[in-house]
């Protein structure tokens, strides 16, 4: 059984703006275990992402999630930049 | 019956139609939303949607299967198109059948904000002028 | 734009459409009145409508034009068939294209709330009990 | 100069329940003068018609007309049952 500081491994897709800044369709991150946003701010100063958190969405496996939700190994996150469709 | 459906190709506007004939509804609402040729003052050359599909369909889905209950519909369907689209194309269709045809109007005209707000589509917008943008629409046309 | 039509011939939605093509315009609205099987709980097998000609053009004319300078749209056409329908057919097609999709959503529904209150156009019922009726809708479907 | 007095001539046209009533398209009327809602009264007594003047509407010449408008020769009338198009 995992403990609480093992590293687990997630990948992220991105889409719109936010593919546009990390300049890749989807990649992989290990990483401690934490929260979405946490994720998000990593991300976020890496990329530099020009969108705050509050107007960004987020998914895990194909749901909408909460930004408290914590990651677990084998989790697909995708960030949603404020939507345009229509 | 409600169907969500996302395409590359040109919608079918007559198939989604025909998806809805009813013998027991008198009234049928149909929206489209074409591209148009300027935006916010920028001439637009074209636009390239893009959907993030998996969640896309599930929520439109989503939305179409509460409409329909909320309104005893009996149909609606949606077709979002992705990818890259000219001035003048159809961009997505929302269409609904009922037995009278206020239940069509507000099903359709909800379904087209609640898409708008909550399915994870895209638009990014090529201008005349060489620039281009991803659009966010915060307020509601 | 705007145009109110009566056909005594199946109406071509295609056609209709096409006549409000705009590359200005982002939003179009489309509604059918179809003939159901069903009115006030008696099976209906077919309908006849007759309108007062002159007076249901003009009436529906300035109607359209009126909505279109109300909402400020791009265009509005409506065309409403006369004769013997079967269940099933579209009786009238009212649709509009503007910027923006609120405008066609009004436009289009108030057209039919006005239509049905003012154009003299009249509905004749035929059940399979045998029987028949002039319907009256003082009511608003 | 016509005098108040002398009769006129006018057309009635007839469309749904009123000309299931008439049993008939349209005929022609030599009438005295007078206004539409007397010669509604008028029609309404002579082919039993079931609607009240306040549920019908009436067109003079392809326009709408109040009752109290007053008939002129050739006038042709149109009486509006209750319309249920769409």
């Amino acid at each position: 059984m995992k403990t609480d500081n093992e590293p687990i491994s997630i990948t992220v897709e991105y889409f719109a703006q936010l593919r546009a800044c990390a300049k890749k369709k989807e990649e992989t991150h290990n990483l401690e275990q934490g929260d979405l946003s946490a994720l998000y701010a990593r991300l976020k100063s890496q990329y530099h992402f020009p969108l705050e958190r509050h107007s960004v969405h987020v998914a895990v496996n194909d749901e909408f999630a909460s930004w408290d939700t914590v990651l677990r190994s084998g989790d697909r996150v995708v960030f949603i930049p404020p939507v345009s469709g229509g | 019956m409600s169907i969500f459906q996302i395409t590359r190709d040109p919608i079918d506007l007559a198939s989604l139609r025909s998806t809805l004939l009813d013998s027991g509804s008198g009234g049928f609402v149909s929206f489209e939303g074409w591209i148009r040729n300027r935006h916010n003052g920028r001439e637009v050359l074209r636009l390239e949607y893009e959907a993030y599909d998996k969640l896309a369909l599930t929520e439109g889905s989503r939305i179409l299967a509460e409409l329909r209950n909320q309104f005893g519909l009996s149909g609606i369907a949606c077709i979002h198109r992705v990818g890259l689209l000219e001035v003048g194309e159809v961009a997505v269709c929302v269409a609904a059948a009922a037995e009278h045809r206020r239940e069509c109007f507000e099903a359709v005209s909800l379904a087209m904000s609640s898409i708008k707000r909550r399915v994870p589509i895209w638009k990014h917008e090529f201008y005349a002028d060489g620039g281009d943008a991803w659009v966010q629409c915060d307020h509601d046309h």
